[in-house]
């Protein structure tokens, strides 16, 4: 092709130079731009997940968020709802390594007197058809923890000797799911309330 | 213990071609011999280790320090794009047998999603240090070079034998390696 | 422009240019060289990886063609003239034209001209049956059916004829590599030059027997009485081994020999129809079972 | 060839998925659901298509040496575009396509076949190839996820079409395996009596 | 003389082995496993046996007749022993449905689409039984209680295996003993009075099994032998490594499906390596696998997927380990 | 434990119908044809011309190599023409008729029974008498014995090993000749012992001829050096280097040959006709012939001379049987199956066995159902079944990686297989084309 450059190095270089120039200038102007829609995206999802957990609120439970530590080092999130100014629940955002596959992410909601008000899936890798029988939407077997108190129901899958019905044949699951409550429970009772 | 579970994973339990989908191209495409197998996952295991190792340090050193971790995939292709490259150019030179063993692979991992895949996932978990990115490397590719070897060694034996018609090729290959992928089902659990 | 744009496009730009600039001192300091003819030669050659240029594969006649000053030694039979030509003009060599050719095979055996003497039993293929002995009928040269010409050849050129129960090849497809020479054990497959509009006159029939014993095993064996040699206006046949042969290179297509062979073991193929069409052994009744016995008498 | 030929080829002829074989993994990584295949397909033909024009537009500018860089970089910025939008519009889409965004780019270098077709031909031609292809990838993703979904979860799209449970392997990764190479196996049948009689 | 010779190549002579003859031996090996299933299991064994063997016979005359347009295969008996042995990995109260999806699995995928007989890579009946084992986990790990559901189908009384009792036990923190306490003693779990898919129970019908399988030579010890010493040392070794969290030996060879397995499934012909020494290697590897998954894996029973994955090294190992040759170690003829 | 080969082996039916049915003579002919190519390697060439009187023993056509052997005349009379008549490899070869009249021996030929035991030659007269007489191996592959007994350069020859195991099923002449001429093959043996300058010889003989065990083991005490071994019966027992491994327990190496380890191995018949060549100058012109059958009406053991039609030897038991499918030159596992019954009768025609029709069929061919009985029977440690689907394949490189020249025909492996595979077609096959290779390679 005659209009074709020669493969000298200074070519070579400069439209290497150049199209990565106008690459980097382009998606860094696109950043830009989905930067706000993205942290608004996650920002929805933790707020969505928050007024599933606990009952309505007026305030903003993220901007109010504070840490809960635990037993190995770590802590989890804590968002406070409230009415009027007063509490009314908190999510908190709880994990667990009882599953079946790598860690899940749940949000479990309580009342101030530590009552289960609801739970929601943040974000998981169990087995579709098996392990993601937890998810609201594929079912409700989560929701039989719901309105139920710990100090007076057993957090354990009915084969381990505990309260909870296990998902048929995901057992690995079910563990893990009430393992993540206990853990916020746990956490919650030992001074995590915020009022 | 740690490095163990990661490499019995990695080979075993999650499998990157059997059970996470990645490098299914190679898969597919180099595995007509045991022979060609075993080069390409010798390709596979220089490559992927060494640009996990480079991907690593400039995530760690340069996109998270600069807050610019969105323009991981352009980067990280280009590493491993010109990596390949000049990993290709200095074999040619500096050993030629080395070069006849591997050279005819090397084209063929730039564009195999096991390669950037690893570098990814190696890269994004937030538990992995420099060393244990770099076994995640390796038990990938070995991982990787398992699935490739022994479902190489089925392709060479459906060759001989009478496949029908419609299924001979890819179609009963993909069978093959469907059922593989079932038998590697029974490791789940296990790290 | 805010400090994100900006250090993306150092990192990404100085990412691209370090590359880049190794990459070029790399490729400068460990050049190998390697002959980019070879690659042109191999382009220009068709790809069957047939063999009939006599060497492995495509590429390894590409190499040689382009290693060797004189090619006139060198031929692809698939590509023909042109891609000769091709190459030739690639490498700035000079090539002599080669008279195109065509696989035929040179056995008319049909069975209802040769009677079956044993049942063979084995497995159906042409050299395990020639192992096991002459076949089944009582001709020792003749085609045994069993297709391993078809199945040697790359291009679909030979097929099995279901009624003949013998090998035909469709000319067309023909590209003259000689696969079907090589593996018929019988060697009844000849490759002849091409004569124009795909016509050929050649004796069916590669049968060394004597002509009585020929004759005996077959109806239209060639049984070597030199009619056909005595009648030759151009000297393009030649006895030999008990059996007439047609040099397709002398041969002008006259059909003389045609006429006169007793045994109608002359073909002529592609011609239009004689206008006086002469009556000959075309399908005889299937003859006694030939037995040796009276050997013993 | 016409116009509408390079447009078409792409569906079966010479479908990337069923014929080609190219981008295999997220074929057989997203296919967990109809949905998932038609957007991983889509997301795809967009790279696709706008690399296309922009390699076709610059080609001329390029040296042969630098060139398949350039083209990744090209790519790969395409890909980041779309990874930062799906993050910002379809944040679900994008958390269940996982990994398979950022390997988009890998896909479209064999796909886009940037260097065969669009350093070659026009830019007209370039669009065309570029949406038949990607839209022949998207169409066999979309067929592979309805089938696994089907089959495995009793549900197309979502929408149950049948009671209980389907058989679960489909939905893992032996399922997406073996559905593929028997949807290879019609394709090529059909492949067969449509283009050799 | 008025026919004519036939000419063949040598041997001229034959033995009376033939295809059939083999696979009607390995059925005949099944009966006595499948005797005491009747008397265990009942009704439910005899339905899903049938349904089973008709089906997959089915499946495979329709495939060779109209699929592949070939003679139909079914005398063989190959089909009908695949059928057989899928009835006898599944528990016998199995709804016929799920019967059918496994045999048309066996038989379509595993099976027919390689060539059929001696093409296959995989075992189709083990094939079929993973397939439904992951496909449906519940309805595959409901077990019929032996003896007391003997007149039911559908709906028999269910309970564990004792692998999966084991199983659930460690994993809920129990000991091996606290576990062994509640299930039946090993003598009644060799003649087979416990949960369990149909035809795995008895260890000792199988064993007279194999017995019958020598004497006709139908199968070398090799690979059976091999497979259940495997495990019985490394699970030995376990065992005395850590009694409460590991089972004895003895324990793991009379339980699940390791002898019918062992037995009957890694022997299969056309899916196992073609040479003694191949076959050891191949046996090792399965007693390994098994050990491993039983014992650290997600699943209280191993054997299937371990046949299933060393079936895909035989080819590897036909490849490169070989017999003995003749005169070949001996280089300079002494 | 009775000594036998380690790995492989079959047991195909014995069916020795006519062990003791003692040798007959069969009467002269009107005509014998006698092929000039009944041994491995070149041709003799016809030295008579049509019209020319000839006498029985007389040579008629003389060795065409290296690796050749003479021809003798088995008849008197005149030669009626030079003819190409179809011979046991089923095509047309080069024989010369001669018309009979009388029996007319040569004058140098000691026609008595009298045994002799002294050896008056030396090695060199051995081996020249040999020669002359034409002698090659009787146990199936006539191969020119003189050949086999001029031990190479740089290799010694330790051990003499004589072949009576005849483990060819039906075939019972080599079993007939060790009862019948027992003396004469101890005193044979010793020649080859003096001719190969070996001091101990083996005579290895299967379990199932008890009589002529005991009969050779009595008779072996009187010689020097000389061991009767019983062998356990296994098919193919009497393969060399099955017979070499059961006796004196060495691997002939892969490509080798018996030499190699010291080994020389005679059939029984080539041990009487030496002894005949050498003590009484009787050239091979004659031998012993099995011919038998299930349907055959008087099994026999036939002193035939060379040149002899098959259908006279049939005759001579009975007549050919109505339900005949199948006539073999040999035993059913090695034999060559007929194309004519005009075939002359050639030195290594051990046998001819008639097999009914329905035992002459193959059966249809089924897929390898990869059952492993053909690897666990072949004595060569081979996979039949590799062999055949490479060759099916046309792999014929990995083929020959596979050691498909090590494969001595035996048949076993089709013998057991269940899926009535074409085993050794394909393997011989294989075996051609890789020989092809072979050469070409040393060729280039
Ligand atoms: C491919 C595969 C996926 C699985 N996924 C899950 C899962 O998501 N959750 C789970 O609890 N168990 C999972 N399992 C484990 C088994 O279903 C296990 O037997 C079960 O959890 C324990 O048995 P039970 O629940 O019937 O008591 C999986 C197993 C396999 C092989
Ligand atoms: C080319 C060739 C050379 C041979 N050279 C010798 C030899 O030097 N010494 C020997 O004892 N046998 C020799 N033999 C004979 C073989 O060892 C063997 O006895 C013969 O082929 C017949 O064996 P069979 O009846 O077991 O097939 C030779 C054979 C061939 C084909
Ligand atoms: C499979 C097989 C079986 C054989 N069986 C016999 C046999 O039973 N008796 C015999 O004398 N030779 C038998 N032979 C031939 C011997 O290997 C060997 O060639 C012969 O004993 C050499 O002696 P010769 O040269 O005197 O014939 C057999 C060969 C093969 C390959
Ligand atoms: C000893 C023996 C064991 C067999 N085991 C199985 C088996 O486990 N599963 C099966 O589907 N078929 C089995 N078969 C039957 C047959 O080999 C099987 O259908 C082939 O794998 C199909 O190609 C067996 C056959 C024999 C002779
Ligand atoms: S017919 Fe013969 S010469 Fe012609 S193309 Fe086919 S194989 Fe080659
Ligand atoms: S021509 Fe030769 S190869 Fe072809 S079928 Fe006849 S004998 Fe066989
Ligand atoms: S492969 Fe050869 S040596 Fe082995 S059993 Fe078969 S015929 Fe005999
Ligand atoms: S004996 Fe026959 S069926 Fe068995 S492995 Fe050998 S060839 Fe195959
Ligand atoms: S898409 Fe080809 S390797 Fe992943």
């Amino acid at each position: 092709m005659a209009s074709k450059k020669e493969s000298t190095f200074i070519n070579m270089v400069l439209t290497l130079f150049i199209v990565t120039a106008v690459a980097a200038t382009t998606l860094g102007y696109i950043y830009e731009l989905t930067k706000g829609p993205i942290e608004a995206a996650k920002r929805k999802k933790t707020l969505k997940a928050i007024a599933n957990v606990t009952p309505a609120f007026d305030n903003i439970p993220s901007d109010e968020i504070y840490m809960l530590a635990i037993e190995n080092d770590d802590s989890l999130v804590c968002y406070p709802s409230r009415k009027d100014g007063k509490l009314v629940g908190t999510a908190i955002s709880t994990y667990t390594d009882a599953g079946f596959t790598e860690r899940f992410y749940i949000m479990v909601g309580f009342a101030p007197d530590g009552t289960i008000i609801n739970t929601a899936i943040l974000s998981h890798k169990e087995t579709p058809g098996l392990g993601d029988k937890m998810e609201k939407k594929k079912g409700n077997w989560s929701n039989q923890v719901n309105g139920k108190n710990p100090a007076k129901y057993k957090l354990k899958v009915k084969k381990d000797g505990g309260d909870v019905d296990g998902i048929t044949a995901a057992t690995f699951t079910s563990r893990g799911f009430v393992d993540a409550i206990d853990l916020a429970y746990k956490a919650y009772m030992k001074g995590g309330k915020h009022e | 213990m740690e490095y163990f579970l990661i490499i019995i994973a990695a080979i075993f339990v999650n499998n990157i071609v059997l059970a996470k989908f990645l490098g299914v191209c190679p898969f597919l495409g180099v595995s007509s011999k045991i022979s060609t197998a075993v080069g390409m996952t010798g390709a596979v295991a220089f490559v992927m280790v060494l640009a996990t190792i480079v991907t690593y340090l400039l995530q760690k050193y340069v996109l998270e320090t600069l807050g610019i971790t969105y323009m991981q995939t352009i980067t990280f292709i280009l590493v491993i794009a010109s990596l390949v490259q000049l990993v290709e150019i200095m074999l040619k030179k500096v050993s030629p047998s080395l070069y006849q063993a591997l050279g005819i692979f090397l084209p063929l991992i730039t564009t195999n999603c096991a390669v950037l895949g690893v570098a990814i996932m190696a890269a994004m978990n937030k538990d992995f240090g420099l060393m244990e990115s770099t076994v995640f490397a390796f038990a990938n590719a070995v991982g990787f070079g398992i699935a490739i070897i022994l479902f190489s060694g089925m392709r060479e034996h459906l060759d001989l034998v009478k496949v029908p018609e419609g299924m001979k090729g890819v179609p009963i290959s993909l069978v093959v390696a469907g059922l593989l992928a079932l038998a590697f089902m029974g490791f789940a659990g296990i790290a | 422009m805010s400090d994100i744009v900006l250090y993306t496009i150092l990192t990404v730009t100085a990412v691209g240019v370090t590359a880049a600039t190794i990459l070029y001192f790399a490729a400068q300091k460990f050049k190998v060289y390697e002959d980019p003819r070879i690659d042109q030669v191999e382009e220009a050659l068709p790809a069957a990886n047939c063999g009939g240029c006599g060497y492995p594969g495509c590429r390894n006649f590409a190499e040689v063609c382009v290693n060797t000053d004189d090619l006139d030694s060198l031929f692809c039979p698939v590509g023909g003239n042109e891609t000769m030509a091709s190459v030739a003009s690639i490498l700035g060599k000079a090539v002599t034209e080669q008279a195109p050719k065509v696989a035929v095979i040179r056995c008319n055996g049909q069975p209802q001209f040769r009677a079956r003497t044993t049942e063979y039993n084995g497995a159906i293929n042409c050299t395990i049956e020639h192992m096991n002995g002459a076949g089944d009928t009582a001709c020792q040269y003749g085609c045994l059916g069993g297709g391993e010409c078809v199945d040697a050849c790359n291009f679909d050129a030979i097929h099995m004829n279901a009624e003949t129960l013998l090998p035909e090849v469709i000319d067309d497809l023909c590209t003259a590599c000689g696969a079907c020479v090589e593996a018929c054990p019988r060697d009844i497959i000849e490759l002849r030059t091409k004569a124009k509009k795909d016509r050929k006159i050649f004796v069916s029939c590669v049968s060394q027997d004597k002509g009585i014993t020929t004759k005996k095993a077959c109806d239209v064996g060639c049984i070597s009485c030199s009619k056909c040699f005595k009648v030759c206006p151009y000297d393009a046949i030649t006895m030999g081994n008990n059996i007439a042969f047609i040099d397709a290179d002398k041969c002008r297509l006259c059909r003389k020999c045609v006429v006169v062979c007793p045994t109608s073991s002359i073909l002529e193929i592609g011609f239009p129809p004689r206008r006086v069409k002469e009556e000959k052994v075309v399908a005889k009744e299937k003859p006694d079972n030939v037995d040796n016995k009276e050997k013993n008498a | 060839m016409s116009k509408l030929k390079i447009f078409t080829k792409g569906f079966l002829k010479e479908n990337p998925v069923f014929v080609l074989l190219l981008g295999m993994c997220p074929v057989l990584g997203v296919t967990t659901s109809a949905e998932n295949g038609l957007g991983m397909g889509l997301a795809t033909t967009f790279v696709l298509l706008m690399s296309n024009i922009v390699v076709s537009l610059i080609k001329s500018f390029i040296p042969d040496k630098v060139r398949i860089p350039s083209y990744i970089v090209i790519i790969a910025s395409f890909v980041t575009i779309v990874e930062l939008t799906m993050q910002a519009f379809l944040p679900e889409l994008f958390d269940s396509l996982g990994i398979f965004i950022p390997l988009i780019v890998v896909n479209c270098v064999i796909l886009g076949r940037a260097e065969a077709f669009a350093s070659k031909n026009s830019v007209l031609d370039s669009i065309l190839d570029g949406l038949g292809m990607g839209l022949g990838f998207a169409l066999a993703l979309t067929i592979l996820g309805a089938l696994r979904e089907i089959l495995g979860s009793g549900a197309i799209f979502g929408i149950n079409v049948y009671s209980g449970d389907g058989a679960l392997v489909f939905v893992l990764a032996p399922g997406a395996f073996i559905v593929l190479g028997y949807l290879i196996a019609l394709s090529n049948k059909l492949n067969k009596k449509l283009y050799n009689k | 003389m008025s026919k004519l010779l036939t000419v063949a190549l040598s041997p001229h002579e034959k033995n009376k082995d033939s295809v059939s003859r083999l696979m009607y031996d390995v059925v005949i090996a099944l009966i006595p496993a499948f005797g005491v299933s009747l008397f265990f299991y009942g009704i439910g064994a005899l339905i899903i046996t049938l349904t089973a063997v008709l089906s997959a016979v089915i499946f495979e005359y329709l495939i060779t007749r109209y699929m592949l347009k070939k003679p139909a295969t079914i005398m063989d008996g190959s089909a009908a022993l695949t059928g057989l042995l899928i009835a006898f990995n599944v528990p016998s109260n199995l709804n016929p449905g799920f019967v059918i999806l496994g045999s048309f699995v066996a038989i379509a995928i595993a099976k027919m689409s390689f060539g059929g007989l001696g093409n296959n890579i995989f075992n189709p009946a083990l094939v079929a039984r993973v397939f439904l084992l992951i496909s449906f986990p519940v309805q595959m790990t409901s077990w019929p209680v032996p003896i007391e559901s003997r007149m039911k189908y559908l709906d028999a009384i269910t309970g564990p295996t004792a692998l999966g009792q084991l199983k659930e036990g460690i994993m809920g923190g129990n000991t091996v003993s606290g576990v062994m306490e509640k299930l039946p003693s090993q003598m009644e779990m060799f003649l087979g009075q416990m949960s369990g898919s149909m035809g795995e129970v008895s260890g000792a019908a199988l064993l007279i099994g194999l017995l019958y399988m020598l004497i006709r030579r139908v199968i070398t010890w090799h690979i059976p032998i091999t497979t259940l010493a495997t495990v019985f040392v490394i699970q030995g070794i376990l065992w005395l490594v850590s009694p409460e969290r590991f089972a004895d030996p003895v324990f793991h060879l009379i339980t699940g499906g390791l002898m019918l397995g062992a037995i009957f499934m890694a022997t299969d012909y056309v899916t196992s390596p073609m040479n003694k020494m191949g076959m050891i290697y191949f046996a090792i590897g399965i007693g390994v696998i098994t050990v491993v998954i039983r014992n650290f894996g997600a699943y209280p029973e191993g054997i299937s997927f371990a046949i299933l994955i060393m079936n895909s090294v035989v080819p590897i190992f036909n490849r490169y380990i070989k017999p003995k040759r003749f005169g070949e170690l001996i280089k300079d003829g002494k | 434990m009775l000594k036998t080969f380690p790995k492989g082996g079959v047991h195909p039916p014995e069916n020795k119908i006519s062990a003791d049915k003692a040798i007959v003579e069969l009467p002269l002919p009107k005509k014998v044809f006698i092929p000039i190519s009944q041994h491995i390697g070149a041709p003799a060439k016809i030295i008579v011309k049509r019209g020319d009187i000839v006498k029985v023993g007389q040579i008629i056509a003389s060795a065409g190599g290296y690796v050749s052997a003479n021809i003798h005349s088995s008849v008197s009379g005149k030669v009626a023409k030079l003819d190409k008549i179809f011979d046991t490899s089923g095509y047309r070869k080069d024989v010369v008729v001669i018309d009979v009249n009388g029996d007319e021996w040569l004058e140098s030929i000691d026609k008595t029974t009298t045994l002799i035991k002294d050896i008056s030659v030396d090695s060199e007269e051995i081996l020249k008498k040999i020669t002359e007489c034409g002698i090659v191996g009787l146990g199936g592959a006539t191969f020119p014995t003189h050949v086999k007994l001029k031990v190479p350069p740089k290799k010694i020859a330790t051990t003499l090993i004589i072949n009576g195991v005849e483990c060819e099923p039906y075939l019972t002449s080599d079993h007939r000749l060790m009862m019948e001429k027992s003396e004469e093959l101890m005193v044979g043996t010793q020649i080859l012992m003096k001719a190969l300058a070996v001091d101990i010889a083996y005579i290895g003989i299967e379990n199932n001829k008890l009589d002529a065990i005991q009969k050779l083991s009595e008779l072996a005490t009187q010689y020097k050096g000389i061991e009767v071994v019983p062998l356990k019966v296994k098919y193919p027992q009497g393969g060399e280097k099955q017979l070499i491994k059961a006796i004196i327990n060495r691997e002939v190496p892969s490509g080798g040959l018996p030499i190699d380890v010291g080994a020389v191995v005679h059939n029984v018949g080539t041990t009487v006709a030496v002894y005949e060549a050498v003590q009484k100058n009787k050239p091979l012109f004659e031998r012993i012939v099995t011919v038998t059958g299930k349907s055959v009406k008087e099994p026999q053991n036939l002193l035939v001379r060379i040149g002899i039609p098959v259908i006279q030897l049939i005759e001579a038991a009975g007549g050919l049987p109505e339900d005949t499918g199948k006539v073999i030159s040999g035993g059913p596992m090695m034999g060559k199956a007929l194309n004519s019954l005009d075939v002359p009768m050639a030195k290594g025609t051990s046998g001819i066995l008639i097999m009914p029709e329905d035992e002459s069929k193959r059966k249809d061919d089924k897929p390898c159902i990869r059952c492993t009985k053909c690897v666990s029977v072949c004595p060569m440690g081979l996979e039949p079944f590799l062999l055949m689907t490479l060759g099916e394949n046309q792999l014929w490189e990995r083929n020959e990686d596979e050691r498909i020249m090590d494969c001595i025909e035996c048949g076993s492996c089709v013998f057991v297989c269940p899926s009535d595979r074409a085993l050794l077609d394909y393997i011989r096959l294989g075996k051609n084309k890789v020989g092809q290779l072979i050469r070409e390679r040393k060729v280039n």
